[in-house]
């Protein structure tokens, strides 16, 4: 039985500030705890109150990496969920009732006349706002009906843990933990309502619902970590020494920010919440030419802002900063909280003129961990900027894992430093010409290792200097260090390959995609199909060569990528000559689900050309 | 450390390398002020670091013997403060021209006043785009015309001492390029001072700007050849704010400041606007446990154990 | 006789500040007057009184297009234009005279006790001095000395005109039209040196100077115009009917805006000094939606700070605005005044996310101006930012030349535009979908086309929506436009072949050396070589399909570039899949001389690889 | 035209499209008094451009019905400005956040009061950044800590009407979002005005800033239910400068207008703080003979005889 066949995907949907996220991610958890494993992703609208959300959690017993487009539990807290705003002059969404399976089932507010226009589904109305006051009758509190309007939330999700029967005690356990401190007092009510619901489902509903937990196997002795890429970086940030942090609020990258902010007294950072991306770049760029490892955070519209600061960094050899790209949908401000894969492009090349800066692309939480640990180290070796380009589904998606594999993480490497002698700095050049270009550095404070530096062209003192003979001298010194890098980093950082060395059929991907990649993949093994899978991770400097000789031995090549051009495909074929003809992107703001992926992987083998694999998700 | 013991020269401070400003620019007395300061402060070279901005005062930097940042145009401050936050010990003073401060970079200009870091900024005032040949400045006057400008300037100038009053900063002053020993002494007050030191130092530009010229600062164009500028403190003019609890005398010392500034033409003054002695960004860092004593720079931050942070995660 | 034997070459050297600007410009306008075909440009540093510079003034008898690298004229008015400035720690240049040739002449300071260290020179020791003060006590201005100090660049330049045999009177004339208005009281002393210099020739040297004009026909009847690229742009913009230009001051752009500035009065457009170029874009594109055309001129470090006004400019559909790139060394602040080509990747791709914007590189002056011209045509008719991708080189070099070619160029166009009914604006939709993606535009005070517009991706009246299905159309809609300028744009603007179908060589390049190839072509054919030249003129949309047949077809592929990296053998790649194994590349700041290229030419001919083509000039 | 003839009601300001503020967001008290205010002068919503920045205040012109300018965030005014300057004969509004104005877009905010372009710009205060779900912004005070934030604020606030004097600003006032009537009426008299007028809009953001609430700014949480805010004209202000050639005058009233901006806390003032005549940048660039009265865009300046400029070359 292939994946989308086992597991069970739960969605609840609602308006935005209703609530939702919570009620998902403590199911998330309290799955979790009871041994399953969860992939758990919210999709939402650039507004703070109103428009629709959904929350998707996908259960199973093996980690997965991808959301399901079937629905097999339906919890929704309004009508839209159910219908979408077809009401709009320019509808966003049809809904979800018609995502909902066969046999599969929708818990929703007794009030709506719901007529759902196929008779396959199992409904499941229930009075969320009788049973709200029922809770609050029991403690005296229903003058607060209005308050407590978001335990509808618990209402809906423990009437739907019921139909899918999940135990009680379980759920109310993770609930429990929601109420912690200030906000303990309420968490009676909530306890309450989610024994009323439940009790009313098995009340009034048979218990015949067909999807059921019971048919995955569970592990509750080994409870995995639920983790998010923003998490996964900022620990790995936290791990490789970060001293400094700049950033100016921007989502998706924000959650990274702010979880860095909590933990800055413990560790002993600093996080700096700047005036803009500008002022978060040079900042950086200040620190790092002080000596602490710096980063900054940001999407699109901030990272475009940084250009001008990457290229000075790069320009001035500073041994830093790594720049986190959470990449969302663009162009401009373009789509706020959705996903694309579409700045790779520009990250290679974010500024005027020709610099040296590194670019890496990590497609699974695990390699979140790597990379933005070996960035620091990449950053002070080679002494320029290092850019992770992530995006809004690896920063947001809850996924389980065993662990973030800190533990294989190689040791800090700083680079080369000079040691002065005396205490005058007449023989040391900050820009000194080496075999590597790679020149040792010192940190203000040192003496005897005073240095200047500029962002016009400078001689090795770090004086400018306009000489043709020095200009072609230092241009090619900062462009060397991308060769030893490109001889140094290991190669499993370079891409991966995954699956028989033999395949009908090699897919080419990148970053968060992956996910999808290989959980469609698995199922069309399971299905007959020979296909296997590069992920290319460095983009700068491109293992040109090493991919070279693998893809031009590949039989059949299929580009997978969440951008409207190509993005991947364009960098391959100017690095090898490679173009790549058959092609399944999506740009429509969601990552692909496994469905989506694997129904345009089919229709990519068939035939050459471009498909376009959306199924229009809410 | 051995440098605690050593007494530095003003050639100390002097980097080997022959400026190319243009003879009798007034950069070359900011740069001297600069030098002597450090010297008077006694300030070892290499605990210095001196970020610039990019134009003819972009380049002062490389004049000096100190660890020197010639940055990006306009950026200078946001540089300035990620240096300075990362190595506290460090004396850090950011050098820029006025369209670098005022014009490109006013967004970082008024937002380092919000921050209070323990840096000092020093605003090349010569009301043109000296570097790109002479081009009006934000400082320059409406309706003005210098021998580089083809006409009269069509945007107002900006008064920089009420900006950074609004802005927040917390010692604001004026000095004038070509009386390096009262320039010398405000740049060491400012070093001096915990907090953002605010200098705008009006500066001639003899090959661009023949309005405001060293003639007409000293008053030489005048019958009577009265210097216009005076200083404030000769005039019995007090700055600093006694009590900065007092949110009383600290409006009433901030709106004499902006009195002040407003006087231009006949009489200009120069000296120290306005002080008061508010924490640090450093001090309200330290204040949240956040930043120690030892630099971020100079700890050691890579023996992390994180695992609380992983448990945490189940 | 091939250009280079048939030529001369003029330079003058001296301080920045000290007029040997004046006195070239001088020279080249009397030899123009004269009949003769010029090609002129200064070499100098971003510095404002001190540093070298100097300037070539090439003549010919036929329009030149690049700069040659040996000399047969120096003038010089220090010591470092002859011996460079060797006594730093780290020289910029070896100064000219080694540049000299065989018989050359140099024309310097008597005070200065010259040892050239080789015998094959004719000196030319000029009292500049004396000759000032004798000029000076005629008019009993001796007092003025200091003030009239530069007049020293005329006694050197007229005493270098006597060596080569060029009329007095003629040069008079040109000086004389330099002192109008309120310098012209100066005239006379500069005049009478004039005369005492050309005197002091005559009478202390034999009339035995090996390179004569005379060598050279000359064609006094029809005067051609001598223009610079910076001029030509201004024009064509002027023409195309310019009528917003915001700008920050910056080399070489600089020189654009100051020309625009002064004839605002007589054509009745607004030219703005923005207090930054992000200022500068965000004018240029609220005056495009406003509905006038409109631009903005920078360089690199300005662009990168225009980058994220483009992506909007695009996103939002703007009619523009046309922003003009006039590369110089980069990256970040590089080399403010100097030649680079290495903007090409950035100005493809200068922005976060997927957008369609143009990009065209002229090569020469007819072409700057026509593609200044189109450019607006092309951004109101396709609703999209133009960038039109120039150079320092292109920008301060004076070329002679017949025309500006402005009669043949097209009507303009302003593309489509809605005509409301009624008064309400019921049915217009700014961003309806279309066959061709481009949507009848109204602009702001039109009764009934009252339209809304964001950065954020919206419906086709202009409204935020993150809908799936929009979304997909939306993107597909703004990129379609891509495909049908693909279609329309004229063969001549997107690629030119120049010389024989059937050559052995083929040569690439793209933009201003465009000027060199063709003069070192034009000598390699000379001497018997066959080889032809491939100039890319649209570098977005890219004319792959084009293209590749072409470059298919060639025997064999030399890609020139004034870059490290190669770029537009890097775009070509992506696009065709070609990949070009001979280049001829340099990236020390100065533009080809003729020289350096032909050599370039030469040993990339004899095998594959990279050859960097620098003599190292000052 | 027609249009003159024609009467707008309230509605044709409206746009029909539903808005995704939060309930009771101050907001809509801002884009009431906005519709409020063209009714009352009656401009054709043709002939009116509403330009804004990212945020949640960004939003506005989708709820207007006149041309709408979403445009980037920080960069309203510039954008506004080259608007303006294509067709001046537009009444354009420019609006945008406090993190928009005085955050990212502060260089923009200072620079466009030295040019009195007409235009009037209206800031959504609300000391946080809504949409990026509540950050301080820059006019959060010192200390202050929301329920969205999880540590106190450690940047201090900034002063925007002291801001906007120092630039050069002629029209300064500041008015409270859920005083519609107020507003509309300050709303109506920038519009009035002739040259750039600023209007800082302290404006309640339930969601996310519940230190600064409806509640508050009404006194209500006050034992005697007084409220914060007062209005100047009722106090006998008087911000107007009745001579403007009158540098004296001019100052006086600046002063005047900076003095009253330092009220906060117990005494809140809301009104016009100052206003002045002066030529605005239209009128400069008439002044020069560039300009000229029809607007470039409704200009034919596609018929040009360019030969001058090309016999120049010869
Ligand atoms: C982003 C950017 N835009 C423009 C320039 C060109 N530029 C160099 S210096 C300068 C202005 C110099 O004026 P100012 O800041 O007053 O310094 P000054 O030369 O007068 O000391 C400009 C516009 C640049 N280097 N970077
Ligand atoms: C360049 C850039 N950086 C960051 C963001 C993310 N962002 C969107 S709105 C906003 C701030 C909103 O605060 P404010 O300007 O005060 O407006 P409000 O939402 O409070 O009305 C930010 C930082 C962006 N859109 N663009
Ligand atoms: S241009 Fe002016 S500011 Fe620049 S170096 Fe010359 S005199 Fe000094
Ligand atoms: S977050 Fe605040 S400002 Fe934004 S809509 Fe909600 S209440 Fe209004
Ligand atoms: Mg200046
Ligand atoms: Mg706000």
């Amino acid at each position: 039985m292939t994946s989308t066949e086992r597991d069970i995907n739960w969605v609840i949907g609602g308006p935005q500030g209703s609530g939702i996220n919570v009620a998902a991610e403590t199911f998330a958890k309290a799955l979790v705890r009871a041994g399953y494993r969860v992939y758990a992703a919210i999709e939402y609208h650039s507004n703070i109150m109103g428009k629709h959300s959904y929350y998707r959690v996908r259960i199973s017993d093996a980690d997965r990496r991808s959301p399901l487009g079937r629905v097999h539990v339906l919890v929704s807290l309004d009508e839209e969920t159910l219908l979408g705003d077809t009401h709009h002059e320019f509808p966003a969404h049809r809904g979800h009732l018609h995502e909902v399976v066969p046999g599969g089932a929708v818990v929703f507010d007794a009030r709506i006349g719901l007529n759902p226009g196929r008779d396959d589904l199992k409904l499941y109305p229930i009075p969320y706002a009788e049973l709200l006051e029922l809770a609050l009758m029991e403690f005296g509190r229903q003058a607060e009906r209005h308050r407590f309007r978001v335990v509808q939330n618990v209402i809906a999700l423990s009437a739907s843990a019921a139909v899918l029967g999940f135990e009680l005690s379980a759920l109310k356990e993770a609930i429990l933990e929601g109420f912690k401190g200030r906000r303990a007092e309420a968490a009676g009510i909530n306890l309450r309502a989610a024994e009323l619901a439940y009790e009313y489902i098995k009340t009034h509903f048979a218990d015949d619902f067909g999807y059921r937990l019971s048919g995955l196997n569970r592990r509750p002795e080994r409870r995995p970590l639920l983790v998010r890429g923003v998490q996964a970086a900022a620990i790995a940030k936290i791990k490789a020494g970060l001293g400094f942090q700049s950033y100016y609020p921007i989502s998706p990258a924000t959650d990274e920010n702010v979880y860095l902010e909590a933990q800055q007294r413990k560790y002993g950072f600093v996080v700096v919440q700047a005036e803009d991306e500008v002022a978060a770049i040079n900042m950086a760029v200040g620190a790092a030419h002080a000596g602490v490892r710096a980063a900054t955070s940001t999407s699109g519209p901030g990272f475009t802002l940084m250009a001008e600061g990457i290229g000075f960094a790069s320009m001035t050899e500073a041994p830093g900063p790594v720049v986190f790209l959470w990449q969302r949908g663009g162009p401009s401000t373009g789509l706020p909280t959705r996903q694309e894969q579409a700045d790779l492009r520009f990250a290679l090349q974010p500024a005027h003129g020709e610099f040296s800066h590194l670019v890496v692309a990590p497609g699974d939480i695990e390699e979140v961990v790597f990379d933005s640990y070996m960035a620091f180290n990449w950053a002070e070796r080679y002494q320029l900027p290092v850019i992770v380009l992530l995006d809004r589904h690896l920063a947001g998606a809850y996924v389980t894992a065993e662990s973030l594999g800190l533990e294989a993480l190689p040791p800090v490497d700083r680079g080369l430093f000079y040691q002065p002698e005396g205490t005058s700095e007449g023989d040391y050049f900050r820009y000194a010409f080496t075999e590597t270009g790679i020149s040792p550095r010192t940190v203000p404070g040192t003496e005897g290792g005073i240095f200047w530096t500029t962002s016009d062209e400078h001689d090795p003192r770090g004086h400018i200097t306009e000489g043709a003979e020095n200009r072609l001298k230092m241009v090619a010194k900062r462009m060397k260090k991308l060769d030893v890098a490109a001889r140094e980093i290991p190669p499993q950082a370079k891409f991966k390959v995954y699956g028989p060395a033999d395949a009908d059929f090699t897919v080419i991907g990148w970053g968060s995609t992956k996910g999808a990649i290989l959980d469609a993949l698995e199922e069309l093994r399971a299905e007959g199909h020979k296909v296997n899978f590069v992920q290319v991770r460095l983009m700068r400097p491109f293992p040109a060569e090493e991919l070279k000789g693998l893809l031009s031995r590949a039989k059949n090549l299929i580009l997978v990528e969440e951008n409207y051009t190509g993005q991947l495909g364009a960098l391959i074929c100017e690095q090898t000559g490679i173009s790549i003809t058959r092609r399944v992107l999506k740009w429509d703001g969601r990552p692909f689900t496994q469905e989506e992926l694997k129904e345009g992987l089919l229709k990519a083998m068939v035939a050459e050309g471009t498909v376009l694999a959306s199924h229009l998700q809410g | 450390m051995a440098t605690k013991l050593k007494v530095y020269e003003v050639k100390d401070y002097r980097a080997d390398i022959d400026s190319d400003w243009c003879p009798g620019c007034g950069d070359f007395g900011i740069l001297a002020a600069i030098q002597q300061a450090l010297y008077k402060l006694q300030i070892p070279p290499h605990r210095v670091a001196v970020c610039s901005g990019i134009g003819c005062s972009g380049k002062t930097p490389h004049y000096l013997r100190a660890y020197g940042f010639h940055t990006l145009h306009g950026r200078v401050l946001p540089f300035a403060a990620g240096l300075k936050l990362a190595n506290h010990g460090l004396t850090v003073i950011a050098v820029g021209g006025d369209g670098d401060g005022y014009g490109i970079g006013a967004g970082y200009f008024i937002n380092a006043g919000r921050r209070n870091i323990d840096f000092t900024y020093i605003v090349f005032n010569n009301e043109v785009y000296g570097l790109t040949k002479g081009q009006a400045a934000p400082t320059l006057p409406q309706g003005a015309k210098t021998k580089s400008m083809p006409e009269a300037n069509i945007q107002q100038g900006l008064n920089p001492i009420v900006l950074a009053i609004g802005a927040g900063y917390t010692f604001v002053a004026r000095g004038f390029a070509l009386d390096v020993k009262h320039l010398s002494e405000l740049i060491a007050r400012g070093i001096a001072h915990r907090g953002s030191a605010f200098i705008d130092v009006l500066q001639t530009c003899p090959t661009y700007n023949d309005i405001h010229t060293k003639e007409w600062y000293l008053g030489l164009d005048r019958p009577e050849k009265r210097p216009r500028l005076y200083k404030l403190e000769e005039a019995g003019f007090d700055p600093v704010v006694a009590n900065p609890e007092d949110p009383e005398e600290v409006r009433a010392k901030q709106l004499a400041a902006i009195t002040k500034s407003y006087e231009w033409g006949e009489r200009i003054p120069i000296g120290v606007f306005y002080q008061v002695k508010l924490p640090t960004f450093e001090d309200r860092l330290r204040e949240k446990g956040i930043l120690g004593e030892i630099p971020l720079a100079e700890a050691d931050l890579f023996r992390r154990d994180v695992t609380e942070l992983i448990e945490a995660l189940r």
